[in-house]
């Protein structure tokens, strides 16, 4: 007897039912752990942060678990790959509220996601640690319950634009933007800024990061006159045609902008080596080596804690620290708290005062969850990456 | 200004033509769209890429290895998503079973492949600046695609094989030729065809995933606008359209563009709705 | 809500061809989910409320795109621009950034009638664009939509996006949040399930499945079509604006072709024809990626792989696996026994005076001419034979009169009015009723349905009236269905009403053609070669069942191969050859007349 | 080289043959059957199922029943089997491929063979039609009704066929070129090749047939040799149906 389509069917979809519904997570007993959400956007478009931070996060889980945990509780990562989609985010923080009923979340990484999910989390005031940079994110009487472990954009604006204007020197300059929601913005309020500071702003733009032929823009920028290019934009992709674009302009213009500028993926994009030279990307004093080839001795302890541990050559030490420092300031509230209580963990870090990170010095008052110090963020020569540690831009004392 | 606009223009617009040939290859034996013809440009860049930087392998092993992918691609199209619904030709089941596969090859490239745009080597290092290799090599291709396909339909006995199986189906078969091998031979082609305009594309779009449906729309219009099954419309509208697209890139900028070319699609399609060059439909009652 | 709309309301719904208005037994699978999704939020668990809320918002679309897709069979892949431009246009309104801010249920009802406009706009190519290009043109309009999202940065902010329509004190939270948008796609059910139900229903699947007949039917394609267009697309609006206070804030990134995708795959792995096979469809393409949640980045492959098993194994989707009933075997040794009596009612219009006549009537494709200067007259309650060898211009002097080619010489003129020519539309309003050479049938219906199609232009209510149940839609309703039980029982098919119409066998699928004529109370019937492929006796009881339509007053022109049955029942018969009358007279006169014996046997 | 007539196995048998297009069922239990190096016409009114029957006979619609070609039975819907065995079918209708030359169309018909086989057998099927041999590099298209209906014959001949079914060849030709194609059949027959010649012209079939076949209403009425007394008599009843209704005044 031929096996009738029709069987054939109901058989294959009830077999995909079952092995489905075999691993469906209705809220399990709450055991004892502490639980830690984190939103990551692993795969689809511009995921160089997530992988790098998840490797920072999932060190310090497993280095605080090796260690006894916190008050003897062990702390448990729920990790859930939102591709970078709205929509998912959604779907995921709803689901590590109500069904996984997490103590704390950190991320997501991208500023479309954490636009959304950030008011969900502000309503069931979930302790929630983010590395986003755009500005309306943190709000303390709105979300009383989101903490900035990074600079924000207008930080990072500041120190680009304290780079063109003090240390380099040049007056006319073009603003490059991808068109994801941070792209957009963090381009118009940089141009702004420019022109407050008296810059000449000669060319602003937002291109989408899937476009093949970086010609057109290059060419209306230099049609300008612009002697700086900053550039906003998590698209390394696009970034790397740029550069390989202004190597076959043979146009000697520096560029400056987003620390992805300094990621690995980038040489592997560019077409010959000398063409990530005078670039410099947003970095850190706590990532920066200075002329002597060293890196500050708070930050060489992570890399020897990570060595042979955490892959560093092709991501960024800054997206790993911060992911160390994020797990570690949850273990500190919960250790120094006594407890896993929400209201506790937030309370706690609106105490804050200049906390050593590997990433950063803290700082958080009821009033102000932007904790990382505008000067600890630096300019660093993109192409000088070692470990995912920069040499300091020319031009700082 | 003007040179590259033309350069950039005529060498995407001869992808958009090659992605049109592939459409219509596929179409004259079986009268169908298929889906697959764009995500068969993007794996000629993919699989170019993998062979070449990632295993290393010399350019023309991993050209053929490449062409040889996509022709395999091809064969799958035409066993899985054709053949099957061929015989409820007028419920169009054809559109769902190619997009699915379609969608199925795109997840597959972008969970193996990374969805970030991927290096493609640089194959001649021959010319710069507007004449670049990657300007001038679609175009290259095309023609070399145009002349073969040209030698194969005038001088070898499949080709007037296919032009038969195109012309008139029930006669070719009444007539005892091997409609289903020329069928299957077709999509091989076809996916050959698709390779060389993915693999020539390769150093101006790059190994990336989220070219597939890119290709699949602008390698639709020049075969919407030349008229069904005709591949001398298919290059001139390919042509055109890539130029027209680069011209809107340069004056409007990125966004604005790909919306001139949907407005212009649209416009042309609703005037013309059997393409400028195609015949008007048959008799219905 | 009396019961018996409930009953009536998912009879064409539960599943293609699905059954008669019987026991509640259509109902009970909507009820069933329903009360299962009142339950949900008991279970105490937010996070699968939220997932419940998000499945009930993309069937308050998938509902509405269902008519056009699933029962209309237009590809339409691109709806999520529809979703987005609902949530764009109530969070700009909500939000008050651009205008004063609206109450959050105004700005729900405008993006509703945003959608409408849009959806008119996005549907309107399918009128001139064949299939696949249609889907493209789709495809495209969505792309566009988030580029525009994008780029108009002051009114949509851009790629930052805007926060969503904030919904007052009950709905603002989950649970709140989820009953709403429950009750709207209940409703949703509601609406879209009567218009399925009623002749717009049918309308969509014959432009489905039988285009040329629905024509013959006097059902207008783009009148049909504009309608459905705007019902989605409010549907989807309203859609739309729900979305985005579920998604608190919303950016272009939000809205991707996977989810134009998912739409179009939960109709088509649901069944077309049917409204709880894609509803069934909607829920577990939602619900899936949250259980494969750690092969998250494989939830796009499954839906792709989904849709591809299911168009190659069972085109019907579950649909067809749930309709026992329409599938039951046929008892094989069932005959055609018409009941001439109850034709009373049908043919009450009796119209006199000068019939149907064409005047010289000319006509060539490209060289060869088919018909060569025609005079021809169909008097009422007469029956006018047209018989000749292939390629005389039989069947396109059918198709002259019935509008679906228009002479280049020549006219007709009806009851001495002059007809405009190449309207197959509107021959249906003038009383005039045709069969085809090939008999055009939707298979997927039941033969009730099928004959129901042809009495469209006899209801009177309008689409608006069907959507919401009005009386006049009820009485068309009722008068439809007693005229199609008549008309059966005329033909002798009265006891496959049920069955789906391609469980008929050839001879049985004739006279369906013709009660779906009758349906129209026709003044004129053309019957193109009714007898080619039915027995001898069969053919008998064909020529008595013509005789008795002519008999009240109907004028019938039958073109025929069958000598025999010609020159048995024929008042008057006209043979051609070669487009130009051979012979005309009475059936006696014609069989002696030396030219058309020997034509017929080619000396 | 003529072979015997009066061979008692026929060169093609056909018992209980059904077909039909879809859920048309058109022939309802066909029998028949050709001998070597006959002409049988098959006449009858259109509509009564001649195209069908040749079209399943070919194989180029699906049949139930048999078909023994050559003793050996034929399998269903597999007309590329039926040519190779010898039964070669040239449809109705003058089907060229009009983008071709007469030389491609020809080149087609012997798709299979090898190319040299193939060249001779094109000339020798030329043979028979001077009128298109010197048209050889013409586009199909540029050709005239008649000369069309000569190539698609002219395609038959290429495969060397043991028995050549011609589908309506008068159709829209003039009565010179009818004879014309007409006149090639009777020089197959002395070659030993049958004919099965499907026509509406009752003389001009008569005139060269051997024997016949009447159909109507997708059955066999009537068989009998083409020279019998009283023939178009019979065959006349034959297609008005039933003798019962209204018999024709002999």
């Amino acid at each position: 007897m031929t096996l009738s389509r029709r069987n054939f069917v109901l058989g294959s979809s009830g077999a995909l039912g079952a092995a489905l519904i075999g691993a469906p997570r209705f809220a399990r007993a709450a055991s004892d752990s502490i639980r830690i959400g984190w939103l990551a956007a692993l795969t689809g478009p511009s995921s160089a942060p997530g992988v790098g931070f998840d490797r920072g996060v999932n060190f310090a889980i497993q280095a605080i678990n090796a260690g006894g945990g916190v008050n003897g509780r062990q702390l448990e990562l729920i990790t859930r790959d939102t591709q970078g989609d709205p929509t998912k985010a959604v779907n995921a923080t709803q689901e590590m509220i109500n069904s996984r009923k997490v103590h704390a979340i950190w991320g997501p990484t991208n500023s479309g996601e954490s636009l959304a999910v950030t008011p969900i989390m502000a309503r069931a005031r979930v302790p929630n640690i983010h590395p986003c940079v755009i500005d309306s994110l943190i709000d303390t009487k709105r979300f009383p319950n989101a903490f900035r472990i990074a600079p924000s954009s207008t930080q990072w604006d500041d120190a680009v634009r304290g780079y063109c204007l003090n240390v380099m020197k040049v007056k006319k300059i073009a603003v490059i933007g991808d068109t994801t929601g941070y792209g957009v913005s963090a381009a118009k309020s940089c141009a702004e800024n420019f022109k407050r500071d008296g810059a000449e702003v000669v060319y602003l733009g937002n291109i989408d990061a899937t476009q093949p032929d970086m010609s057109p823009d290059m060419l209306r920028m230099r049609n300008a006159g612009a002697e700086a290019i900053v550039v906003w934009s998590v698209s390394t992709g696009m970034e790397s045609r740029m550069l390989n674009k202004r190597a076959d302009m043979q146009w000697d213009v520096p560029f400056v902008g987003h620390p992805s500028l300094a990621s690995g993926e980038i040489r592997s994009l560019v077409e010959k080596p000398q063409n990530w030279d005078k670039v410099y990307a947003v970095g850190y004093r706590s990532c920066s080596y200075g002329a002597d080839g060293k890196l500050p001795p708070h930050s060489q302890e992570l890399v020897d804690r990570v060595k042979g541990k955490v892959r560093l050559d092709d991501t960024l030490l800054w997206w790993v620290a911060a992911g160390v420092d994020a797990v570690e300031l949850v273990a500190k509230a919960v250790r120094e708290t006594g407890s896993s209580d929400a209201k506790g963990i937030i309370e706690h870090w609106n105490t804050l005062k200049a906390y050593p990170g590997y990433f950063g010095t803290y700082t958080y008052t009821p009033q102000e969850h932007n904790g990382y110090p505008t000067q600890e963020v630096v300019m660093s020569a993109a192409n000088s990456a070692r470990d995912g540690t920069f040499a300091l831009a020319p031009g700082y004392n | 200004m003007f040179g590259s606009i033309l350069s950039s223009g005529l060498a995407v617009g001869a992808i958009y033509a090659l992605i049109g040939i592939t459409y219509n290859t596929m179409y004259s034996t079986s009268r169908v769209m298929s889906f697959t013809a764009g995500q068969l440009g993007m794996l000629g860049g993919v699989l170019g890429s993998l062979f070449i930087l990632k295993l290393g392998l010399p350019i023309f092993a991993g050209f053929l290895l490449t062409l040889a992918g996509c022709a395999l691609v091809g064969f799958v199209t035409e066993l899985v998503a054709v053949r099957p619904v061929l015989k409820s030709i007028e419920q169009h089941l054809y559109v769902l079973s190619t997009l699915a596969l379609a969608l199925m090859i795109q997840q597959v490239t972008a969970i193996q492949w990374g969805t970030e745009p991927q290096p493609f080597p640089r194959l001649f290092g021959i010319g710069s600046g507007v004449l670049d290799e990657k300007f001038w090599l679609p175009v290259a291709a095309c023609a070399a695609v145009v002349l073969g396909l040209e030698l194969l339909y005038r001088r070898t006995l499949v080709g007037r094989a296919f032009l038969a199986v195109a012309e008139d189906n029930f006669a070719a078969r009444a007539l005892g030729l091997p409609e289903r091998h020329l069928r299957v031979f077709s999509y091989v082609l076809a996916g050959v065809i698709g390779g060389i305009a993915g693999f020539a594309a390769g150093e101006l779009m790059l190994a990336f995933f989220a070219n597939g449906p890119l290709l699949n729309f602008y390698g639709f219009v020049p075969v919407a606008l030349g008229g069904l099954g005709n591949n001398r419309g298919a290059v001139l509208g390919g042509l055109a359209l890539g130029v027209f697209q680069q011209l809107a890139n340069f004056t409007v900028g990125g966004v604005f563009a790909s919306i001139a070319v949907f407005v212009l699609f649209i416009v042309v399609l609703l005037a013309v709705p059997q393409g400028i060059f195609g015949s008007a439909a048959a008799r219905r009652v | 809500m009396p019961t018996d709309t409930l009953t009536a309301v998912p009879r064409a719904g539960a599943g293609s061809g699905a059954p008669t208005r019987g026991a509640g037994l259509p109902v009970l699978p909507y009820l069933l989910i329903f009360l299962l999704a009142c339950a949900l939020p008991l279970a105490g668990d937010n996070y699968w409320t939220v997932i419940a809320t998000r499945a009930a918002i993309y069937w308050v679309l998938v509902s509405g795109l269902n008519l056009i897709v699933g029962y209309g069979g237009q590809l339409a892949i691109g709806w999520v621009a529809l979703l987005t431009l609902g949530a764009y246009t109530a969070s700009v309104l909500a939000g008050g950034n651009v205008l004063p801010p609206v109450p959050p249920f105004a700005a729900l009802a405008v993006a509703g009638a945003c959608g409408g406009l849009f959806g008119l706009v996005v549907g309107l190519p399918a009128l001139r664009l064949r299939t696949f290009y249609f889907a493209m043109a789709t495809l495209g309009f969505a792309t566009i939509v988030t580029q525009i999202a994008l780029a108009w940065q002051d009114v949509t902010g851009g790629g930052i996006g805007l926060p969503g329509p904030a919904l007052p004190a009950p709905f603002d939270s989950e649970v709140g949040l989820y009953y709403l948008c429950l009750a709207v796609a209940a409703a949703c059910t509601l609406l879209s399930a009567s218009v399925a139900a009623s002749r717009f229903g049918r309308g969509l699947i014959a432009i489905r499945d039988a285009e040329v007949a629905a024509e013959a039917c006097g059902i207008s394609k783009a009148r049909l079509l504009a309608a459905v267009f705007v019902f989605s697309g409010v549907f989807a609006g309203v859609a739309g604006g729900l979305f985005a206070s579920l998604q608190t804030y919303i950016t272009p990134e939000a809205f991707t072709f996977e989810l134009s995708v998912l739409f179009f795959i939960s109709i088509l792995i649901g069944g077309r024809g049917s409204i709880l096979g894609p509803l069934l469809g909607t829920l577990i393409l939602t619900a899936l990626p949250e259980f494969a949640a750690p092969l998250a980045a494989w939830s796009n492959f499954l839906y792709a792989a989904m849709l591809l098993v299911i168009v190659l194994t069972v085109p019907g989707g579950i649909a067809a696996l749930l309709d026992f009933r329409g599938r039951r075997a046929r008892d094989d040794d069932r005959r055609v026994l018409p009941d001439p009596s109850r034709l009373q009612r049908l043919l009450d219009r009796g119209e006199s005076g000068r019939g149907i006549e064409l005047q010289d009537v000319s006509l060539h494709f490209g060289g060869v001419k088919a018909i060569d200067g025609l005079d021809l007259a169909i008097a009422p309650g007469r029956i006018h034979g047209l018989i000749g060898p292939n390629g005389s211009g039989k069947t396109t002097t059918l198709n002259v009169i019935s509008g679906y080619v228009t002479p280049q010489q020549g006219g007709v003129r009806q009851a001495g009015a002059p007809v405009p020519m190449g309207q197959p539309l509107a021959c249906a309003g003038r009383g005039l009723a045709r069969t085809f050479q090939t008999p055009r049938i939707v298979g997927d219906a039941t033969v009730l349905q099928n004959v129901m199609m042809g009495g469209h232009v006899r209801a009177a209510g309008t689409f608006v009236e069907s959507v919401f149940r009005l009386p006049r839609h009820r009485r068309d309703e009722r008068a439809l269905h007693q005229d199609a039980h008549d008309a059966l029982a005329a033909v002798g098919l009265a006891g496959l009403a049920h069955l789906r119409a391609d469980r008929l066998q050839h001879s049985e699928l004739r006279f369906l053609e013709i009660a779906r004529a009758l349906m129209l109370h026709p003044a004129y019937l053309l019957l193109d070669e009714p007898a080619a492929g039915l027995s001898a006796d069969e053919i008998l009881r064909l020529g008595e069942l013509v005789r008795e339509i002519s008999r009240r007053g109907t004028g019938v022109l039958l073109v025929e191969h069958h000598a025999d049955l010609i020159f048995d029942i024929c008042d008057h018969v006209t043979v051609l050859n070669l487009g130009r009358v051979l012979a005309s007279g009475t059936p006696q006169e014609i069989r002696q007349h030396k030219e058309v014996v020997s034509a017929y046997l080619g000396a | 080289m003529h072979t015997s007539a009066h061979d008692d196995t026929p060169l093609l048998a056909v018992r209980g043959l059904h077909a039909g297009y879809g859920k048309i069922r058109i022939l309802h239990g066909i029998d028949m059957a050709v001998r070597a190096g006959e002409i049988v016409a098959l006449l009858g009114p259109n509509g009564a199922g001649k195209s069908t029957l040749m079209r399943a006979l070919s194989g180029i619609i699906p049949r139930t029943g048999e078909v023994a070609f050559d003793g050996r039975l034929l399998r269903p819907g597999n007309p590329r089997e039926a040519a190779r065995a010898g039964l070669v079918h040239v449809i109705e209708g003058h089907r060229v491929f009009t983008q071709l030359s007469v030389l491609d169309n020809l080149m087609l018909a012997g798709y299979d063979l090898a190319r040299a086989e193939r060249g001779r057998r094109v000339e020798e099927a030329l043979g028979y039609f001077p009128e298109i041999a010197e048209k050889r590099t013409d586009r199909a298209g540029a050709l005239s009704g008649g000369q069309q209906q000569m190539l698609v014959v002219a395609q038959g001949l290429v495969k060397r066929p043991r028995l050549l079914i011609l589908d309506e060849p008068s159709a829209g030709l003039s009565p010179v070129l009818v004879d014309r194609v007409l006149s090639v059949a009777a020089r197959l027959r002395e070659q030993g090749t049958a004919v099965v010649l499907v026509e509406q012209l009752v003389e001009k079939a008569l005139a060269l047939a051997d024997r016949v076949y009447a159909m109507a209403q997708g059955g066999i009425v009537l068989q009998a040799p083409a020279g019998e007394p009283g023939l178009p008599q019979r065959l006349e009843a034959a297609y008005f149906g039933s003798q019962a209704r209204a018999p024709l005044q002999s």
